[in-house]
C-alpha cells in the first residue's frame, strides 16, 4: 500500500463536564436538557448535536459539552443539590483525521471496530491509545476525531504521523 | 543408588545404556508415615531430602497429584540470586545461595548451577541510589554486590540500548556475580533421587482430597490412592496453598496469580548474564540449550489457569526491545504460566500452623525457585523440631496481625501489585 | 485478553481496566474500630479455584468500578455489574465488635 | 549441475514467466514466483540442507509446511539476519541470500559430525550425570563448550532495521485454515450475513488441495471457491497469516508476513489482534512419520510433502522412490509420482491393501509389497538403499527418495491453548479437540474426518453454526461437492522395532527410540518427564511430527494405552513469532508515551537538562547554573534561598473534588482533618493505605463550601484517583462527591524565595498580594489574559513561595513573562535536583522516605492524625510493630567529619558497633547545605537510639566509606518558619 491517503490536524478542544448525584439523575437531566434546549444522549457512547453544541455521555451520570468552533457557550447553572459542573477547557486536544485509509491507520492505534454500530457516525467510544485514555468521535464515513489529554498530545500525534 | 559420574556414563555406554536404574522408585503409599509432605515440587522434595539428610527422619512420603516437577519448579525462569534488602530476607536467600553452590555434589545430580552473574539496570540517579542502598546491605551481610556506572554496563553487556532513542537511558546497574541460573527440572529430579536414596517414598498421581483429624489434630490425609496416616503433615503446594489450606480450615493471606514465562528459539551464545530491566518488568537469561528465557510482570488478576494473556506477552516484548533492541528479530518459541502464591508483602510464610500436626510452607510469589534449598532445609527443621528455624523466624503467619510485614517492594497489601 | 462487558461501554480488553481484587470481602464501616475486622478485610482471602467475585475499574473508559464474577480456573466471566448497583444492595453496616 | 534439472516442464502452481534468483551457501540458483525456498532447492537437486542439533547428522527436506524439523536456514545479512527459518514455509523472493546453519566449515564437511561417533556417550540426559567435579565451579568450565555447541542459528547483535506493526481487527466469525473445510465454512458464514475473517498461513489458499494435480477437479473447485469468496464484501482473506495463539475472549493472535511481490508500505510483519465472536478451527492434519533405523537420511520425506512438491511446484524429487505406509492416502502420492515418470515401490504394512489401489498400481507399473516395512536405510549425504522386511524375508532396494506416511495427526494445537485438553480417539488413532464451548466450532481433518467431501460438508455446517451464534442466519446455498475418493485411514498406533542404527523420533532435537527407552528405564515415564528429560519436542517445530510417535513408543514401553500415557500441553505460539512483531511500533522513544508540561519547549530551548520522571519529562537542572548536576543544584538552591527561583510543577496530580459530602469524604481519606478547613485556605494532607502505611501526600485547597482542589504526588496521581473512586463506588456510594482529574487543565509554576512577593507584585500589578490579602496557605483567584488564574501561597522549599496555576494554553506565556518581570529580582529557573535539595534542608519527606513501608509516626507526622478516628488506615496503623521502641523514625543528620560527605543509602551504626547485618537505620536523602556549609541528610533511625545530639556512624561499603554524623532535628532551616510567614 503506498503511503496511506490520510490527514491529521491538531487543535485545542475545550469542554465542560456536568455530573449528577446518584439519586438526583432524573431531575438533573430534565433541568439540564431544558436549559440546553435539547434532549440528552441516552446511554454512554451516544451523542446529541444541537445548535453548535455536542453533548456526549461519558459515564452513567456524567456528560461532556463541547462547542463547535466559534459557537456561543450556553448559560449553564447547575443546582448543587442535583449535581455539579467543572470546566475542562484547557486539558484536551482534538486530532481531526480524514482519509480513505483512515480505518486501516486507526486500526494501528485503537481497538475500535470501524464497522460496528458502536462506532457509527455520531457515536463516541472511550478507549485507549498506547495505554493513554482517549475519546474517539466518529464524524463521517471516512472521518473521525480523537480527543486526547494535552500532556500526551505530541507523543500521540508523533505516533500517528509515524504510521504514514 | 548407583553414583552418577563420567565413569558411570562410560561404563553404561559400552553396555548400550541397559544398566541405568530408576532415578526414584515408583512407590505406592504405605498405610502411614512419620511425615507426609504434600507437593512434589522443588520445595516438597527438598524438604523430604533434608528431613532424611539432616534429621534422620526417613519414614517420609512426598505426595504429588501429578508428576513431580510439574508445578512451578518446572515453569519458572530459573534465576537464582541473593540480593534482598530487608532484615530476614537478606540472610535467608544468601543461605539458599550457599546451598545452591554445593547442590550438584550434595545430590550427585548436575543441576547446572551457572553463576554467570545478574545485573539490574538503573535509569536515574535516584534509582542508582536505591540500588546502592541494597548493595550496601548485601556487602554488610557478606554478600557480593557491585554498582556499575553506564560505561561499565556498556562494557559488560554491549548489546543493550545505549542509543539516544532509548526511552529510559541506562545510568548504571547493580550486579551480583554469584547469581545465575540452574536447570529447573534437574533440581526436582535431583532432590527426588537423593530423597528416594534415603528411603523416602515419592508417590505420583496421588492427589490429597482431605485431611484426617483426631479431635483438632491432623493425623493423615485422604487421597486418590486411599487414606494415609501421618504423625506430621507439611504443606508445600505453592499456588494451591489456599485450596488445600481451606480443607484443613486454615485462613490465609494468599492470592494465586499467573506469572508468564517465555523462551525463544535456540541460538548460539548471545546473553551471558541474567539481565533485568530496571525501568519496567523484564528479565532475560540464555539456557544452555540456547533459548533466551525471559519473564515480566504478573498478569494481574487471580488465576489458577497456568496460562496468561496476549496483553502481557506484548508488554514483555516491548520491554525486551527497549532493553536489548537486537532481540527484535529473535522469535518467541513458547510461552506458558505458573500459579504464583502471592502474599500481601511478597515474602513467604513458613511456620507451624495453628492446627496441631500441620505445617505450612507457601507464599513464594516470584522468589520460589531461588529459595528451594533453604526452604527445604528450614521447613524440614521446623517439621522435625516443631519450632521455626531461626532463618525463617520472620516468615510467621501472624506477622500480618502484628505489622511485622517484610514488603521488599513497598507495594502494599494488594497481592497483584507485588 | 480477558474481554469484560462494561455495562456502560460494551465489550473491552481487560487492559483497559484496573484490577481491584477480591470483592467478596466486606469492607468495615469507615469508623469501625475493630482491628480483627480490618485484619480480615485487608489480609484474609478465600482465593478460590473457581468462581471469584472481584473488582475491576474501566480506567480508560467510563471510570466506573465494576463487580465481575469470573472462574479463576478458565477465566470464564459469569457476570459483570456496576459496583454501585451491587454494593447498594448491601451497605456496609458497622460490624458489632467481635 | 544445471539448475532446475528436477523441475518438470509442465504443471504446478508456479509462474514460469517470473524466474527468481537466490543464493544458497554462496551458490547462485534459480526458482520461480510461487516456489518456496524448499521447492526451489529440490528443483535444483539439492538434498543436503542442514545438520542436526546434537549429532550434526546430515539432514534433508522432510515436509512441505511449518512442521519442518530439518531444513532450517539463516536468511539475510547483518541487521536483517534471521536464523532458524524453515525453508518449507519461506516464500522465494528475488535476490534472497540464504545460508545453511549449525555446521562448520560447510554442510558437506562438518567437523562436529564427530559427535555421531561419541553418540554412545551423548545419550539423553547424560549431562545430568557428569560435569560435577572436580571443583565446585566445574560446571562453569564445561558449560562454556556446551553452550558453543548448542543453539541452531546465530542471532545478530545490531538493532533490527525493519519495522513491525500491531493492528486491531474484529470479526463475527474467524476461520482458521484456508483448506476445503475453511473455504466452505467461510462461504457459509458470509452467505449467512456474518463479517468473516479467513486466515491462511500459506501464500495460496487450498490447504491439502494444493497437493492435488493443478489440472484436477480439486483445482477447479478451489478456483471457484476462491472466486466466490472474493465476491463477498464481508469476507477478509488473510493469506501469509499465521494464527499463532488463541486467548481468552476468543482473541486470536495473528502474524501477517509482508507480501514479497509488493513490499512497499507494509511493515515486514504485522501482528493483528483479532477479536472474534466465534471461531471455526479448520487447521487440517499433519502426515505422521514412520520410525526405523536411519530414518533421518536426506531424501526421506512425508508422502503428502512429496505429492505437494510434485503437483504444486512441478518438482519430481526422486527417480527411484519407495513409499512406505499403512493407509490408503499415501498410495495416491505413489500414483502421481509414477505418472510423472518415477520408478515407484509401495511398501504397505497391511497384509491386504484395498484391491482397487492394487489394480491402479498395476496399471501405473507401481511395485506393491504388502505386509512390508522399511527397517533400515543407507546413504551419506543422501539416501541410496532401503532394507525392507516382508513376508519373504529381508531385502535391500536402491532408492533416491523415501516417502513415509503413518496416517494423519490432527492439528489440534490452537484449540487447546485455553487449557481444554485434546481427546484421544482410538478409531482414528489420534487426538481430536476437547469439548468446544458455545462460541467455537471445528471442521475438516482436524476433527479426524479425512475425506474432502466430509471436510466441505462439516465446514459448511460449522460456518453456518458460527454465523448463527452471532445472530446471522440467512440461509446459505449448499456447497459444491468434491469427492477425491479418499477412504478410511488405518493409522500407525505404535512404533515397531527397528534395525540396529539410530531410529529418530524427533529429528530436530536428535531424540531416538533408544533415548525414549532410556527415559522409561530411569523412571521418566510421564509424557512431561519424557519431553523434559530427552528434550523431545523442544525444537522450533515444537514436536509437530514427533509428539505422537514418542507418545506411542512410551505407551508400548509402559504397556499402557496412549490416553493413559497422556499428552503434552500445546502452548502458543503455533509457529515461532518475532519479538519485534509483538512490540510493533512501541519501540525506541515510543516504548512508553511521553508526557510534556505546557512549558516543555521553553525548557528545551533554554538550557534545561531533561530527566525522565515516570512518563513525564522534567527539567533536571539548567546548564547555565553549573557544569554538572552537582554544581548546578547548589547554585540553583542558593539563588532560591537568596533571591527567587521559578520551578515548573505542572506534573503534580490535580483532582477537582465537588459535592455536598466532599468535606466528609476528605475527612475519611486524609489522616488529618479537612472538614473544618476555611474556604480560601490550603492544607498539607497525608493519605494512608488500609494497612496504616503512608500512601501519598499533597495539599488540598478549599475553593468553596463544597469544592476542593486536591494535588497529589506526580508518581501516585493515577493511583490516588482510582483509589478515591473505589471508595466512593464500592464502600461509600451514599456520599455525593464528584472526582475529576484536572491534571492537564493547569500549567503550574512555583516562585520561591525572599523576593517572590515582589516579583508577584511586579507581574500582577492589579492584584493585592500583601500578606494580609494572601497569607501563608492562602488562595487568590483571578484571571490572566482571559484565563483562570489561581495563586496558592504554599512552600515546599521552606522559603516564602507562591504556586501559580493558569490555564494550560497560557502556561508558556505566563512562565516567560514571569521570568522577565523577575529578572530585576534575579529570578532564575531551577530544576528537580535543586527542589530535592531544598526540601531536604527543610525536612520535608518525599518518595525516598514514603517508600511504602513507613507510617505517619515513622515520618514524624503522627501529630497530624492526633486522636482522630474514622479515616482510612486509622486502625491498622496502631498495630504493635509500629509502636516498637526500635521502630525506625525520621531524624536529621549532620556530617561532622571535615571534608567528607553523607550519601543516600548509607547504613547507620552506633559508634564502635561492628558494621555487620542491617544496622540501626539508613540515610534516605542528602544534600550539601549552603546554609550549614556541610552535608546534611534525612534518615530513618531506630527510635531507641535516635536521641538528638547523639553521634552516629554512616557506613557506605560500596565506596568503603565511614562518616561520623550527629543526630539533629530534620528541619535544618528556619524551624520557626519565619521565612514562610514573613
Amino acid at each position: 500500500m503506498a503511503s496511506p491517503d490520510f490527514s491529521l490536524s491538531v487543535a485545542d478542544y475545550p469542554l465542560i463536564q456536568v455530573e449528577a448525584w446518584d439519586r438526583t439523575l432524573g431531575q438533573f437531566e430534565s433541568s439540564l436538557s431544558a436549559s440546553l434546549g435539547t434532549n440528552l444522549p441516552g446511554s454512554v457512547g451516544e451523542t446529541v448535536h444541537h445548535k453548535g453544541l455536542l453533548v456526549i455521555r461519558v459515564a452513567p451520570r456524567r456528560l461532556w459539552l463541547a462547542l463547535d468552533d466559534g459557537a456561543q457557550a450556553p448559560a449553564l447553572a447547575v443546582d448543587p443539590d442535583l449535581g455539579c459542573s467543572v470546566s475542562l477547557d484547557e486539558g484536551r486536544m482534538r486530532f481531526r483525521m480524514i482519509g480513505a485509509d483512515i480505518a486501516r491507520v486507526l486500526s494501528k492505534c485503537i481497538a475500535v471496530d470501524w464497522r460496528a454500530p458502536a462506532a457509527a457516525p455520531g457515536r463516541a467510544v472511550l478507549t485507549s491509545l498506547h495505554h493513554v485514555p482517549v475519546l474517539f468521535l466518529r464524524t463521517g464515513e471516512t472521518a473521525c476525531e480523537l480527543i486526547v489529554p494535552r500532556s500526551f498530545s505530541r507523543s500521540l500525534s508523533d505516533w500517528i504521523a509515524g504510521l504514514n | 543408588m548407583a553414583r552418577y559420574s563420567a565413569f558411570s556414563i562410560f561404563r553404561n555406554a559400552l553396555s548400550g545404556q541397559k544398566n541405568w536404574q530408576r532415578a526414584w522408585r515408583a512407590a505406592e503409599p504405605k498405610p502411614s508415615y512419620d511425615v507426609i509432605v504434600i507437593g512434589g515440587g522443588g520445595h516438597g522434595l527438598a524438604t523430604a531430602f533434608y528431613l532424611a539428610e539432616n534429621h534422620g527422619i526417613r519414614n517420609v512420603a512426598v505426595l504429588e497429584k501429578g508428576y513431580i516437577g510439574g508445578g512451578n519448579v518446572g515453569r519458572n525462569t530459573t534465576v537464582i540470586r541473593s540480593n534482598y534488602l530487608l532484615d530476614g530476607n537478606t540472610q535467608f536467600y544468601e543461605f539458599s545461595m550457599k546451598l545452591w553452590e554445593g547442590m550438584s555434589r550434595a545430590l550427585n545430580f548436575n543441576v547446572m548451577f551457572s553463576q554467570r552473574g545478574q545485573l539490574v539496570t538503573a535509569h536515574s540517579a535516584d534509582q542508582l541510589d536505591g540500588f546502592s542502598h541494597r548493595a550496601n546491605i548485601m556487602r554488610l551481610n557478606g554478600i557480593d554486590a557491585d554498582i556499575l556506572d553506564r560505561e561499565d554496563v556498556r562494557h559488560l553487556v554491549p548489546y543493550l540500548d545505549f542509543s539516544d532513542t532509548a526511552r529510559f537511558p541506562i545510568h548504571g546497574a547493580i550486579f551480583q556475580g554469584r547469581a545465575g541460573t540452574a536447570r529447573h527440572d534437574a533440581v526436582a529430579w535431583g532432590y527426588a533421587r537423593a530423597a528416594d536414596g534415603h528411603g523416602v517414598d515419592i508417590i505420583q498421581n496421588c492427589e490429597v482430597t482431605d485431611f484426617l483429624r483426631d479431635g483438632d489434630r491432623i493425623v493423615g490425609v485422604e487421597t486418590t490412592k486411599g487414606r494415609i496416616g501421618a504423625g506430621k503433615v507439611g504443606l508445600a503446594v505453592a499456588g494451591h496453598t489456599s485450596v488445600l489450606g481451606a480443607k484443613a480450615g486454615l485462613e490465609l493471606p494468599i492470592e494465586s496469580h499467573v506469572l508468564q514465562a517465555f523462551v525463544t528459539e535456540p541460538l548460539k551464545p548471545l546473553v551471558d548474564q541474567v539481565v533485568a530491566y530496571g525501568a519496567d518488568h523484564f528479565y532475560v537469561s540464555q539456557s544452555d540449550k540456547g533459548g533466551l528465557v525471559f519473564g515480566g510482570n504478573l498478569d494481574g488478576y487471580n488465576s489458577y489457569a497456568q496460562r496468561g494473556n496476549l496483553g502481557v506477552v506484548r508488554e514483555v516484548a516491548e520491554a525486551a526491545i527497549a532493553l536489548m533492541p537486537c532481540i527484535s528479530r529473535v522469535r518467541l518459541l513458547r510461552h506458558w504460566g505458573g500459579v504464583m502464591d502471592m502474599t500481601p508483602d511478597a515474602s513467604p510464610i513458613i511456620c507451624p500452623t495453628p492446627i496441631e500436626g500441620l505445617y505450612l510452607n507457601g507464599g513464594w510469589c516470584y522468589g520460589g525457585f531461588k529459595a528451594t534449598p533453604a526452604s527445604g532445609w528450614c521447613f524440614a527443621h521446623t517439621i522435625a523440631t516443631g519450632k521455626p528455624h531461626p532463618l525463617i523466624a520472620a516468615y510467621g503467619l501472624d506477622r500480618f496481625r502484628t505489622g511485622h510485614t517484610l514488603d521488599e517492594a513497598g507495594a502494599g497489601p494488594s497481592a497483584w501489585l507485588q | 485478553m480477558l474481554r469484560i462487558e462494561c455495562p456502560c461501554c460494551g465489550l473491552r480488553d481487560h487492559d483497559e481496566f484496573r484490577y481491584g481484587g477480591d470483592a467478596s470481602v466486606a469492607r468495615p464501616a469507615h469508623d469501625d474500630p475493630d482491628p480483627e475486622a480490618w485484619y480480615r478485610y485487608v489480609y484474609i482471602r478465600t482465593n478460590p479455584a473457581g468462581l471469584h467475585r472481584e473488582f475491576w475499574q474501566h480506567v480508560t473508559g467510563c471510570r466506573q468500578w465494576l463487580v465481575v464474577e469470573r472462574d479463576t480456573r478458565n477465566h470464564a466471566i459469569a457476570s459483570v455489574d456496576l459496583a454501585r448497583k451491587s454494593s447498594a444492595r448491601k451497605s456496609p453496616a458497622r460490624n458489632p465488635p467481635a | 549441475m544445471s539448475s532446475n534439472h528436477k523441475r518438470l516442464s509442465m504443471g504446478g502452481r508456479i509462474d514460469r514467466e517470473q524466474p527468481l534468483e537466490f543464493i544458497f551457501d554462496g551458490r547462485k540458483l534459480a526458482g520461480y514466483r510461487g516456489d518456496t525456498l524448499a521447492s526451489a532447492l529440490l528443483a535444483n537437486g539439492i538434498i543436503l540442507v542442514g545438520r542436526s542439533f546434537k549429532y550434526h547428522r546430515p539432514r534433508g527436506i522432510f515436509s512441505a509446511g511449518p512442521e519442518e524439523p530439518n531444513a532450517l536456514v539463516t536468511l539475510g545479512i547483518a541487521g536483517r539476519r534471521q536464523p532458524n527459518l524453515p525453508a518449507t514455509t519461506l516464500e522465494l523472493a528475488d535476490g534472497m541470500v540464504v545460508e545453511s546453519q549449525n555446521r562448520w566449515p560447510s554442510l558437506a564437511f562438518d567437523v562436529q559430525s564427530v559427535n555421531g561417533l561419541l553418540a554412545p556417550f551423548l545419550s539423553a540426559g547424560f549431562y545430568y550425570k557428569t560435569f560435577m567435579g572436580p571443583t565446585r565451579r566445574a560446571w562453569m568450565f564445561y558449560e562454556h563448550f556446551i553452550r558453543k555447541a548448542a543453539g541452531l542459528g546465530r542471532a545478530g547483535t545490531d538493532p533490527d532495521p525493519d519495522g513491525y506493526d500491531v493492528r486491531h481487527a474484529f470479526a463475527d466469525v474467524a476461520i482458521i485454515g484456508g483448506g476445503p473445510a475453511g473455504l466452505s465454512a467461510a462461504r457459509a458464514a458470509a452467505a449467512a450475513g456474518a463479517q468473516v475473517a479467513l486466515i491462511e498461513q500459506d501464500f495460496l489458499l487450498g490447504g491439502q488441495l494444493l497437493a492435488e494435480p493443478s489440472d484436477s477437479a480439486a483445482a477447479a473447485w478451489l478456483r471457484q471457491a476462491e472466486a466466490e469468496l472474493e465476491s463477498f464484501e464481508t469476507v477478509t482473506l488473510m493469506k501469509r497469516t499465521t494464527a499463532f495463539g488463541t486467548y481468552d475472549g476468543n482473541v486470536i493472535g495473528l502474524v501477517e508476513q509482508r507480501d514479497p511481490t509488493n513490499p512497499a508500505g507494509e511493515a515486514r510483519q504485522t501482528l493483528t489482534i483479532l477479536r472474534a465472536r466465534s471461531i471455526v478451527f479448520a487447521t487440517g492434519a499433519i502426515d505422521r512419520p514412520m520410525v526405523f533405523s536411519n530414518n533421518d537420511r536426506p531424501g526421506v520425506m512425508l508422502a503428502s510433502a512429496a505429492r505437494t512438491y510434485l503437483n504444486r511446484f512441478a518438482v519430481l524429487p526422486g527417480k527411484k522412490i519407495i513409499v512406505a505406509t499403512c493407509n490408503d492416502g499415501a498410495w495416491r502420492a505413489a500414483f502421481d509420482l509414477a505418472d510423472a515418470g518415477a520408478e515407484v515401490t509401495v511398501a504397505d504394512l497391511r497384509a491386504a491393501p484395498p484391491a482397487a489401489l492394487a489394480a491402479e498400481a498395476a496399471r501405473l507399473g507401481v511395485v506393491v509389497r504388502a505386509a512390508t516395512r522399511i527397517v533400515d536405510l543407507r546413504g551419506g549425504h543422501a539416501v541410496s538403499h532401503a532394507t525392507l522386511i516382508g513376508p519373504d524375508g529381508q531385502s535391500e532396494t536402491a532408492c533416491d527418495l523415501v516417502c513415509v506416511s503413518g496416517g494423519w495427526s490432527p492439528t489440534v494445537h490452537l484449540t487447546s491453548h485455553l487449557g481444554v485438553k485434546p481427546q484421544y480417539r482410538d478409531d482414528i488413532g489420534g487426538f481430536v479437540p476437547g469439548a468446544f464451548p458455545a462460541d467455537r466450532f471445528g471442521a475438516g481433518s482436524m476433527m479426524g474426518t479425512y475425506s474432502t467431501t466430509d471436510a466441505i460438508e462439516n465446514g459448511h455446517r460449522a460456518g453456518t453454526e458460527a454465523a448463527s451464534f452471532c445472530g446471522k442466519s440467512a440461509p446459505a446455498p449448499t456447497p459444491t461437492k468434491l469427492d477425491l475418493g479418499e477412504t478410511a485411514a488405518a493409522p500407525l498406533r505404535e512404533v515397531l522395532s527397528a534395525g540396529r542404527g539410530k531410529a529418530f523420533v524427533d529429528f530436530q532435537m536428535d531424540v531416538t527410540t533408544g533415548d525414549i527407552e532410556l527415559a522409561h528405564r530411569e523412571g521418566y515415564e510421564s509424557v512431561e518427564h519424557l519431553k523434559r528429560y530427552t528434550t523431545l519436542g523442544m525444537g522450533t517445530d515444537q514436536g509437530k511430527t514427533s509428539n505422537f510417535p514418542a507418545l506411542a513408543a512410551m505407551a508400548t514401553l509402559r504397556n499402557a494405552t496412549i490416553p493413559e500415557t497422556g499428552a503434552t500441553t500445546f502452548r502458543p505460539p503455533y509457529t515461532p513469532v518475532a519479538i519485534g512483531a509483538l512490540a510493533g511500533r512501541a519501540i525506541g522513544h515510543h516504548f512508553k508515551p511521553i508526557r510534556r508540561t505546557p512549558m516543555h519547549d521553553w525548557h528545551r530551548a533554554n538550557g534545561a537538562e531533561m530527566l525522565e520522571v515516570g512518563l513525564w519529562m522534567r527539567p533536571y537542572f539548567y546548564r547555565q547554573s553549573g557544569r554538572d548536576v552537582n554544581e548546578a543544584y547548589v547554585a540553583e538552591m542558593q539563588n532560591v534561598r537568596q533571591a527567587a527561583g521559578l520551578m515548573d510543577i505542572s506534573t503534580l496530580g490535580k483532582i477537582d473534588v465537588q459535592g455536598p459530602d466532599a468535606a466528609i469524604f476528605l475527612d475519611r481519606v486524609y489522616a488529618n482533618g479537612f472538614a473544618k478547613l476555611p474556604v480560601g485556605r490550603a492544607r498539607y494532607g497525608v493519605m494512608l493505605r488500609d494497612d496504616g502505611i503512608v500512601f501519598d501526600d499533597g495539599t488540598t485547597t478549599r475553593l468553596a463550601e463544597n469544592r476542593f482542589f486536591m494535588t497529589t504526588s506526580t508518581a501516585k496521581a493515577a493511583d490516588v484517583l482510582s483509589r478515591l473512586e473505589f471508595l466512593l463506588d464500592t464502600a461509600w456510594p451514599d456520599l455525593r462527591v464528584a472526582l475529576t482529574s484536572v491534571s492537564d487543565e493547569w500549567a503550574a509554576m512555583s516562585v520561591a524565595g525572599p523576593k517572590s512577593r515582589a516579583i508577584l507584585a511586579a507581574m500582577f500589578p492589579a492584584l493585592d498580594v500583601s500578606d494580609d490579602a494572601l497569607p501563608h496557605m492562602g488562595l487568590l483567584e483571578s484571571e490572566w489574559e482571559g484565563r483562570a488564574l489561581r495563586i496558592l501561597r504554599l512552600s515546599y522549599s521552606g522559603e516564602r513561595a507562591y504556586e501559580i496555576y493558569v490555564g494550560a494554553t497560557a502556561g508558556e506565556q505566563l512562565w516567560s513573562r514571569l521570568l522577565e518581570a523577575g529578572r530585576p529580582f534575579d529570578l532564575k529557573p531551577y530544576g528537580v535536583e535543586a527542589l530535592g535539595a531544598l526540601r531536604v534542608e527543610k525536612g520535608h519527606v518525599a518518595g525516598a522516605e514514603i517508600d511504602g513501608r513507613t507510617t505517619l509516626d515513622d515520618l514524624g507526622l503522627g501529630r497530624m492524625a492526633g486522636k482522630r478516628t474514622g479515616f482510612v488506615g486509622e486502625v491498622l496503623r496502631r498495630r504493635p510493630a509500629f509502636q516498637a521502641p526500635d521502630r525506625q523514625r525520621l531524624v536529621g543528620l549532620e556530617c561532622i567529619e571535615e571534608g567528607k560527605r553523607l550519601r543516600g543509602g548509607a547504613i547507620l551504626f552506633l559508634p564502635g558497633e561492628k558494621p555487620y547485618g542491617h544496622g540501626r537505620g539508613r540515610v534516605t536523602s542528602v544534600t550539601f547545605s549552603p546554609e550549614r556549609g556541610h552535608y546534611v541528610g534525612l534518615a530513618l533511625l531506630a527510635g531507641d537510639v535516635a536521641t538528638e545530639g547523639s553521634e552516629i556512624v554512616a557506613v557506605y561499603p560500596m565506596k568503603a566509606e565511614t562518616v561520623r554524623a550527629r543526630v539533629v532535628s530534620p528541619v535544618f532551616l528556619d524551624p520557626q518558619g519565619e521565612r514562610l510567614h514573613g
